[in-house]
């Protein structure tokens, strides 16, 4: 088995395991913006793919599409996030079920499975930044920053 | 002679781009355009030469790319079959602008610019030469129709245009489909000696390549089922017929004047002119069953019109009838029948746009159809009961008149075809056939005197619903047949569907008294008898019908020529089967053996012709890897 | 001027001019005056009629001078006016190895008329008739809003009535026929606001049509077996085609034809309500004119039916029992005009009788009675509307009574009427009775005379029937007590002028007709010259024994004065006889079943029209239910698939994108195979 | 030693069986045993890669495969998504280091800066902003775990099975492409100045690519601006809006 093959076997192997658990963090994940973060590593899994085919052909142009590749994602962050904002603030959560009524006419609503009850912690407000130019009020006892984010 | 055949499909044209303005110009304009195609046809027809050479012909190259071998002609001309329904389609066309003169007034210029294009659609069918130049025509008349139903009809009018627009659209395609296959038919299998390279679409061309080359009978069955579909459903052979009761009802005067008078004749026409010639052992060979269906579509017809109440629906189901005539004797296919089946159609134009002109003017005067609200109009109406009385009689075929010149050369054709000499295959259903089409013609008789009766005769109705009219004889105490339509009656959510007929409730109900209790005001202005204008709508059609009547060797000579050459490949087709021992007629009238079964020895047709596209194979499994080198 | 071919267009001409005339000016010229052109037109046509009997009778004697030429040889002239259709070589020569005639196939119509001492004598005595009628009728039907409508349609049909007796070709007698009945339902018609009225008129063209649809079935297989529709050239070749079933059941057709038009036995349902239109109208077309066109038509196709022996058989059983039942139901009838008119189908079933026995003196003999049952029975009906005119319009003989001293001339006239229909000695009557009875007796003799012995004795029982349902309502209309019903007013006096004139007229010719052919034996003579009648020449037989003559002319004036008796012993007296005697009938339901019609309108309802009308019913539900929803369903179809997709759109993202994946991993796995 | 597809189905299967487990069902335990199987999974996957020869290399290989991998399940499966952006930006080091393994300089960098440092703070940024109040149900479950696990790793194996049958000596159907020796590499990708090469590249035959990539940045930048400020003007009205 020649080295270079070898070389490019085992890069297109782990492209193809990004690739793939990219792919599972997609479909299965609920939140918006995990399953962006999924699809970013399925172009990760690629790029590691185009790079080994470049030296294996010994081309430049492996490399440059992964230049390219970086700028569609960055501009794909920049536009997809911002969707996701106006999604979150039209529906208040992240989740990408909430919008299961863009569905046809007679199907049956998504029924989530009952979430077991988690120890609700009691709920500290957050911080309150006052207005910039404000003098802010003097700092009560309940104004602790939350323990855990 | 072409410059004023050509006029006549273009002025019409030409009016339905230009006619605009007010009401008043529009319809004026109509009449004017209508008048002069009338008379440039009266000219062709004077000047006709009679024989077989299609006369006054233009052929332009239409749609000939020079690298396709496809050669698509404009070419029209007239010939003996195409003449006479020429001349009727410009008669009705008049009748059908002078019909609705007071009646349309909304969107009146809109109206006669369809009626307009309808007018070119009708003609050019009739006159084209050219497969193509023929479909174009035949869906054109379509579109018009469909909006002078939609817009201008009655309470059901959308459900009835489309179901008519679509019912006749399904069957167009196939026929065209059919159509289709045999000019590539002829293209690959060339006459020996007309081996021109160009696909020839001309109707005369191929017919004289398949009557050198006459197709196998199995494609040649294939074939005729497929123009059968299309012609069928346009000219309402019996199952296919649905559509015609609801679209005449719900079309507007005019609209159901050049429905029945011309547009059914489309089909049968196109029996004649393409059916018959191009596919004769077809035609021999599936005659008993088409005889079988013109027959269940006269008796059927006219047993359905005789339980109608709604004179128009009734006159809509005596055209079905007078349909499965004219079918009757095309199909019989010989000289006396076929001559017969083609002036029946003129008459029946006549006859049944008459007709439905004089409900019209009912309509106009008392805004219902229904025939227990109308009783003794003849007092009051003496002009009116003549002239209805006058189509009434032609349409039941009295002699002197026209139904019985078209109707008895047909009757004594069919009968011929089947007790003539010759014993063909399938004899005993032949003679039956013979003999119940008789029985059409005391039915016909039927409902249309007791029709004639209920609205002209007796007592002078005062508008009241009563509905105990006797039936038949003398007060014999049998409940009057009052079954309205069950399908108007039920409220019309009921019938869901695709096609689900419930009326636009935004738009109003265009004759908003149609519906309550009819009042029959005496001695007010509009319950004259018939206008002036009303009268010379109506003259044209009864001098017709008499001439006809009187003279009908003048229509025949002219007609017989052309009729002679289309059928004869089927009388010899016929004559050949016949002289084959006839099958042995296995169990039963109605033996499925007399055809021979088509299916087990079929071999697709076009898989016989290989397509000219050059072949690319795609087979998926030889595809080279993408990671092939790519430079 | 007036040789034999201008009299035979101008016969037909005059009405009809008359009647466009009439029609065309009616309204705003004529108003009241519009019977003088038609009552003109009526009379010279029937002098005409009476030129082309002479110049026939000249012809005819010339015939017999010149030697040589065989006497059989008929006397006719054709005129051919226009070719109506003509298709040459319409039909395949027969293969079948018949015989073909000159001419096979072409079908050739011409407007052609054609002049033979039978279509002679016809054409006078509808002329004759229909004057007399047309002038009748000025008083009748005086002050008729329709006055000008009524003479347009009686001009009408005169020229279709003489246009059929003159066809020359079978179609030309078809489209002549349905004119005929088409004037028949317009005049039936004729006070169309009446339902009744309306309804007679169409059950009477309805029942001809079913009639001539027989015809027509007859027409077309003479075309299909002699290969033309021409008199001349069809009763030429009859021979060749002598044993063949053909001609029979061609025979049979134009059987069912004749009795549709002459209310013969199944159909004659009609005649009796057409009595609803004006009396001048049931005098003329009802009783004289087109109920003989059968007649004319069965005499017209003798060499037919001499080819088809059993078809004469059927022909005469048919008149026999249609004789016999007119007669018992005329019996019990109250109404004068109902009673008259089951009177002319009971006639009517002696003529086709006469007709049926085949031989020349049998066909004579019919003819006859034809031509003298028009006048008597004209004579009665124009009686019976005199005495309606005058009554206000009632014809119920029970209402009526002792009208004798008010309406003396109606009276006489009406007299001499039931005498000549009764056959009484010198009256016209009994001269065409007597030689129907002589030719079925005589015909009897002859080979299978079995059937006509029994017609033979029905005709004899006929006889006694005629009389006593004849002198019934003479009794009772005019003797006994004066009974004047309310609608009369108080003035029941004798019709006008007008009226009464043709009454004498008619009466007179009822009493001389009669004897004057019978001494002059002018008529059978003058009918042997017919062309159509030589094949019955030849079949020559021994003249009759006047000995017979003189014996059934006694049995009849016996029998006739037996049912006069009665009918004066019954009716002169009082009631009482009279119920007794209804009652002794009804025992075994004769009286209901003779009152009741025989009851053929109920049963041709429930068997007939009920059956038709439900079965339209059904292809009316069946159309809306079955191929309507049909329809309506393959109008569905798309919508049905388009929800079969519709799950796939369930609003999952990760769904669709599941989706995707999977095809990815089937491309993926294909492309590996 | 057994047929390297059955290993290779073996390796498959438990990988979708630990990814399954450590995937957020809801409160489901079996998160550690998850992880267990996943690390034999990848260990058993990890021997089906040929050796680069040297073991330091491979060593390295290894070492940098397996953190990318591992970072990148750990993304995907933790619960919460800060911690998803943070392995993520381990998974991006370790595919960074591979690249320099391959020898991509530029790339290895580029990846680091602008894909780490970029994207990931990006993500970061509006993992903040858009942050519901409490634990958000939709970061404690996930849609249909089983089917998505199963057709992610079948992806995976076939794209495996794929890349093991083409590269294999065995596989009639690829061309007997070379592979380029050390020389023609140093002299082409490996070339000492190979990011100036690339800068060559770059700006010489793919210049109008590299233009497009430019503006294609600008569009996104203004198409973002202009949604983000679409609903600028609403005000956040905080009320917890159930699914």
């Amino acid at each position: 088995m020649h080295p270079e093959i070898a070389l490019l076997n085992d890069f297109l192997l782990v492209g193809a395991a990004l690739f793939g658990v990219g792919l599972i963090g997609f479909v299965s994940r609920r939140n918006m913006i995990v399953m962006f973060l999924s699809v970013e590593i399925m172009l990760q899994g690629v790029s590691l793919s185009l790079a080994a085919w470049g030296r294996f052909h010994n081309d430049f142009g492996g490399q440059a599409l992964v230049l390219f590749i970086i700028a569609v994602a960055a501009c794909e962050a920049a536009v997809a996030l911002a969707l996701i904002l106006t999604l979150f603030h039209r529906r208040c959560s992240l989740d990408i079920a909430a919008w299961h009524f863009l569905r046809e006419a007679n199907q049956p609503p998504f029924r989530d499975a009952p979430l077991p009850e988690e120890p609700s912690e009691r709920l500290e407000p957050w911080p309150h930044l006052p207005p910039a130019g404000a003098r802010p009020e003097k700092f009560g006892e309940e104004d602790k920053y939350r323990p855990k984010v | 002679m072409n410059l004023l055949l050509l006029t006549t499909l273009f002025l019409p044209l030409a009016g339905a781009l230009l006619l605009g303005g007010d009401r008043n110009w529009a319809r004026h304009g109509a009449l004017a355009i209508s008048l002069a195609v009338l008379g440039i046809a009266v000219v062709l027809v004077a000047r006709y030469p009679g024989g077989t050479a299609p006369f006054a012909s233009t052929d332009w190259p239409w749609l000939d790319w020079t690298a396709a071998p496809i050669d698509v002609r404009f070419s029209v001309a007239l010939d003996g079959l195409s003449l006479w329904l020429f001349a009727l389609t410009a008669l009705l066309m008049v009748v059908a602008v002078l019909v609705g003169w007071e009646a349309i007034k909304d969107q009146a210029s809109l109206y006669y610019r369809l009626l307009m294009a309808l007018e070119t659609g009708m003609l050019g069918v009739f006159v084209a030469r050219d497969i193509i130049l023929f479909y174009v025509f035949f869906e054109f008349t379509l579109i018009p129709l469909f909006f002078l139903i939609g817009i201008w009809g009655g309470r059901q009018r959308r459900w009835a245009a489309m179901k008519f627009f679509l019912f006749t659209l399904a069957g167009s395609v196939l026929t065209f489909l059919g159509l289709l296959a045999v000019v590539l038919w002829v293209y690959y299998h060339p006459a020996p000696e007309a081996a021109s390279g160009r696909m020839t679409f001309s109707i005369a061309e191929l017919t004289a390549a398949l009557g050198a080359r006459p197709m196998d009978p199995t494609m040649q069955i294939w074939i005729f089922l497929a123009l059968f579909a299309g012609f069928a459903v346009k000219a309402p052979l019996w199952p296919l017929h649905t559509w015609l009761p609801l679209a005449h009802v719900e079309a507007p005067t005019a609209g159901s004047v050049l429905l029945a008078g011309v547009l059914l004749k489309v089909g049968v026409y196109g029996f004649v002119r393409f059916s018959l010639p191009m596919l004769p052992q077809a035609a021999a060979m599936l005659m008993p069953w088409l005889l079988w269906i013109s027959l269940a579509g006269v008796i059927y017809g006219a047993l359905v019109a005789l339980a109608q109440s709604d004179i128009k629906r009734l006159i809509a189901y005596s055209s079905v009838s007078h349909l499965g005539f004219c079918t009757l004797g095309i199909f019989a296919a010989n000289r006396l029948s076929v001559a017969g089946g083609v002036l029946q159609m003129v008459n029946h134009g006549l006859a049944t746009g008459g007709l439905f002109a004089v409900v019209g003017m009912l309509y106009e005067r008392f805004h219902t159809r229904e025939i227990a609200d109308f009783g003794g109009l003849a007092r009051r109406f003496p002009r009116l009961a003549f002239f209805t009385l006058v189509l009434t009689l032609s349409s039941i075929a009295l002699p002197g008149l026209a139904g019985f010149a078209g109707e008895f050369p047909l009757l004594v054709g069919v009968f011929q075809r089947g007790w003539a000499g010759d014993a063909a295959p399938h004899a005993l259903q032949l003679r039956a056939i013979a003999v119940l089409s008789l029985v059409g013609v005391v039915l016909g008789a039927w409902y249309m005197l007791w029709m004639y009766q209920r609205v002209f005769f007796g007592p002078e109705r005062t508008g009241d619903k009563n509905r105990g009219s006797g039936i038949g004889d003398r007060g014999s105490g049998y409940e009057a047949l009052d079954i309205s339509n069950p399908k108007s009656q039920i409220p019309h959510q009921q019938i869901s569907g695709s096609l689900s007929p419930n009326p636009d409730p935004r738009i109003p109900n265009p004759d908003p008294h149609a519906a309550g209790p009819h009042h029959f005001p005496k001695g007010e202005g509009t319950m004259r008898d018939l206008s002036p204008r009303e009268i010379c709508c109506l003259t044209p059609l009864v001098a017709m019908i008499f001439w006809i009547g009187l003279q009908p060797g003048f229509f025949l000579d002219r007609m017989r020529p052309t009729l002679d050459d289309l059928i004869a490949p089927v009388t010899r087709a016929c004559e050949t089967a016949s002289d084959s021992p006839p099958r042995p007629q296995s169990r039963g009238v109605f033996s499925l053996s007399t055809i021979h079964y088509p299916l087990p020895t079929i071999h697709y047709p076009l898989s016989t012709t290989h397509y000219p596209l050059p072949t690319t194979h795609y087979p998926l499994s030889t595809i080279h890897y993408p990671l092939s080198t790519s430079q | 001027m007036f040789d034999v071919q201008t009299l035979l267009i101008l016969i037909p001409a005059l009405p009809l001019a008359a009647a466009l005339a009439t029609a065309a000016l009616g309204t705003r010229l004529l108003r009241d005056r519009s019977h003088v052109p038609v009552v003109t037109a009526l009379v010279l046509s029937f002098a005409a009629s009476v030129l082309l009997v002479f110049q026939l009778q000249e012809r005819i004697e010339e015939r017999a001078t010149q030697p040589g030429s065989s006497q059989s040889a008929g006397v006719e002239e054709v005129v051919a006016r226009w070719s109506w259709i003509n298709v040459p070589d319409a039909m395949p020569h027969p293969v079948d190895g018949r015989v073909e005639t000159p001419g096979w196939g072409n079908f050739n119509i011409e407007v052609s008329l054609r002049a033979d001492p039978l279509t002679a004598v016809m054409l006078a005595m509808v002329t004759c008739i229909s004057a007399l009628v047309a002038i009748y009728s000025i008083g009748y039907m005086r002050g008729d809003p329709g006055y000008w409508r009524f003479f347009a349609y009686v001009g009408l049909f005169v020229f279709s009535m003489t246009m059929l007796v003159s066809a020359n070709n079978f179609l030309l007698l078809y489209v002549f026929w349905e004119l005929v009945g088409l004037c028949s339902y317009l005049l039936i018609g004729f006070w169309y606001e009446r339902p009744a009225a309306a309804a007679a008129g169409k059950k009477a063209f309805l029942v001809n049509r079913i009639g001539d649809v027989g015809f027509a079935l007859g027409i077309f297989l003479i075309w299909t077996t002699f290969g033309t529709l021409d008199f001349g050239g069809v009763f030429q070749s009859v021979g060749q085609h002598a044993g063949d079933w053909r001609v029979t059941a061609i025979c049979l057709l134009l059987l069912i034809g004749a009795c549709g038009k002459s209310a013969q036995f199944p159909l004659h349902v009609w005649l009796p309500d057409a009595m609803e239109g004006p009396t001048p109208v049931s005098a003329l077309i009802h009783a004289a004119t087109m109920v003989t066109a059968g007649v004319y038509m069965v005499a017209r196709c003798t060499p037919l039916f001499a080819a088809a022996p059993d078809a004469q058989y059927v022909v005469a059983v048919v008149g026999g029992v249609t004789a016999l039942l007119g007669a018992i139901i005329a019996i019990t009838q109250t109404d004068l005009k109902r009673i008259l008119a089951y009177s002319t189908i009971s006639h009517l079933g002696y003529m086709f009788v006469a007709l049926g026995t085949g031989t020349l003196l049998g066909i004579t003999a019919g003819m006859f009675h034809l031509i003298t049952h028009a006048f008597f029975k004209a004579l009665l009906f124009l009686g019976a509307g005199s005495v309606m005119h005058a009554a206000g319009g009632v014809i119920d003989i029970r209402r009526l009574g002792g009208l004798r001293r008010r309406m003396p001339v109606t009276y006489w006239t009406f007299l001499a009427g039931c005498l000549s229909i009764a056959g009484v000695v010198p009256l016209a009557g009994f001269w065409s009775k007597d030689a129907i009875l002589l030719s079925l007796h005589d015909r009897s003799g002859l080979f299978g005379g079995g059937l006509f012995e029994i017609l033979y004795l029905t005709t004899l029982l006929g006889v006694v029937l005629i009389d006593f349902y004849m002198f019934r309502p003479f009794f009772l209309v005019f003797h006994g007590k004066e009974k004047i019903p309310p609608e009369a007013g108080n003035h029941l006096h004798e019709s006008p002028g007008s009226m009464t004139a043709p009454l004498v007229v008619l009466a007179f010719g009822s009493v001389v007709v009669g004897a004057y052919f019978e001494w002059t034996h002018g008529f059978a003579h003058f009918l042997s010259f017919t062309p159509s009648f030589e094949c019955l020449a030849q079949s020559g037989h021994t003249a009759i024994g006047t000995a017979d003559k003189w014996r059934v002319a006694a049995i009849g004036s016996v029998l006739t004065a037996v049912g006069v008796a009665t009918a004066a012993m019954l009716y002169l007296g009082s009631g009482k006889a009279v119920a007794r005697l209804a009652r002794a009938m009804n025992v075994f339901g004769l009286y209901s079943l003779s009152y009741g019609k025989f009851f053929f309108d109920p049963i041709y309802n429930a068997f007939v029209v009920w059956p038709l009308l439900s079965v339209a019913r059904l292809a009316a539900w069946f159309d809306c239910m079955a191929i309507d929803s049909l329809v309506d369903r393959c109008g569905r179809i798309p919508k049905l698939a388009g929800a079969a997709l519709r799950p796939a759109q369930n609003g999952l993202v990760q769904f669709y994108a599941l989706a995707m994946v999977f095809g990815v991993l089937v491309l993926l796995g294909i492309m590996l195979m | 030693m057994p047929d390297p597809r059955h290993i290779l189905t073996l390796a498959v299967l438990l990988g979708a069986v630990g990814l399954w487990l450590m995937l957020p069902r809801g409160g489901a335990r079996g998160r550690a045993v998850g992880a267990v199987l996943g690390i034999v999974a990848l260990g058993l996957w990890f021997s089906q890669f040929h050796g680069l020869g040297q073991w330091t290399a491979d060593g390295m290989f290894f070492v940098l495969a397996a953190i990318a991998v591992v970072a990148a399940v750990g993304a995907v499966t933790s619960r919460n998504p800060v911690y998803c952006a943070i392995w993520f930006g381990l998974s991006l080091l370790g595919t960074a280091g591979l690249l320099l393994l391959v020898g991509a300089q530029f790339l290895a960098v580029a990846t680091v800066l602008v894909y780490a440092g970029a994207i990931l703070v990006m993500f970061l940024f509006v993992l903040m902003v858009a942050q519901p109040e409490g634990k958000a149900s939709c970061d404690r479950m996930s849609w249909e775990a089983g089917v998505s696990a199963a057709a992610g790793i079948a992806m995976v194996g076939v794209l495996s099975v794929a890349i093991g049958g083409i590269l294999s000596p065995s596989c009639p159907a690829m061309p007997p492409i070379a592979p380029p020796t050390q020389e023609e590499l140093a002299a082409g990708v490996l070339d000492p100045h190979q990011v100036a090469r690339l800068g060559d590249e770059l700006f010489g035959r793919r210049l109008i690519a590299v233009e497009v990539a430019g503006t294609l940045l600008l569009a996104a930048l203004v198409g973002a601006a202009v949604i983000v400020n679409q609903f600028s003007g609403r005000r956040h009205d905080g009320q917890q809006r159930t699914v």
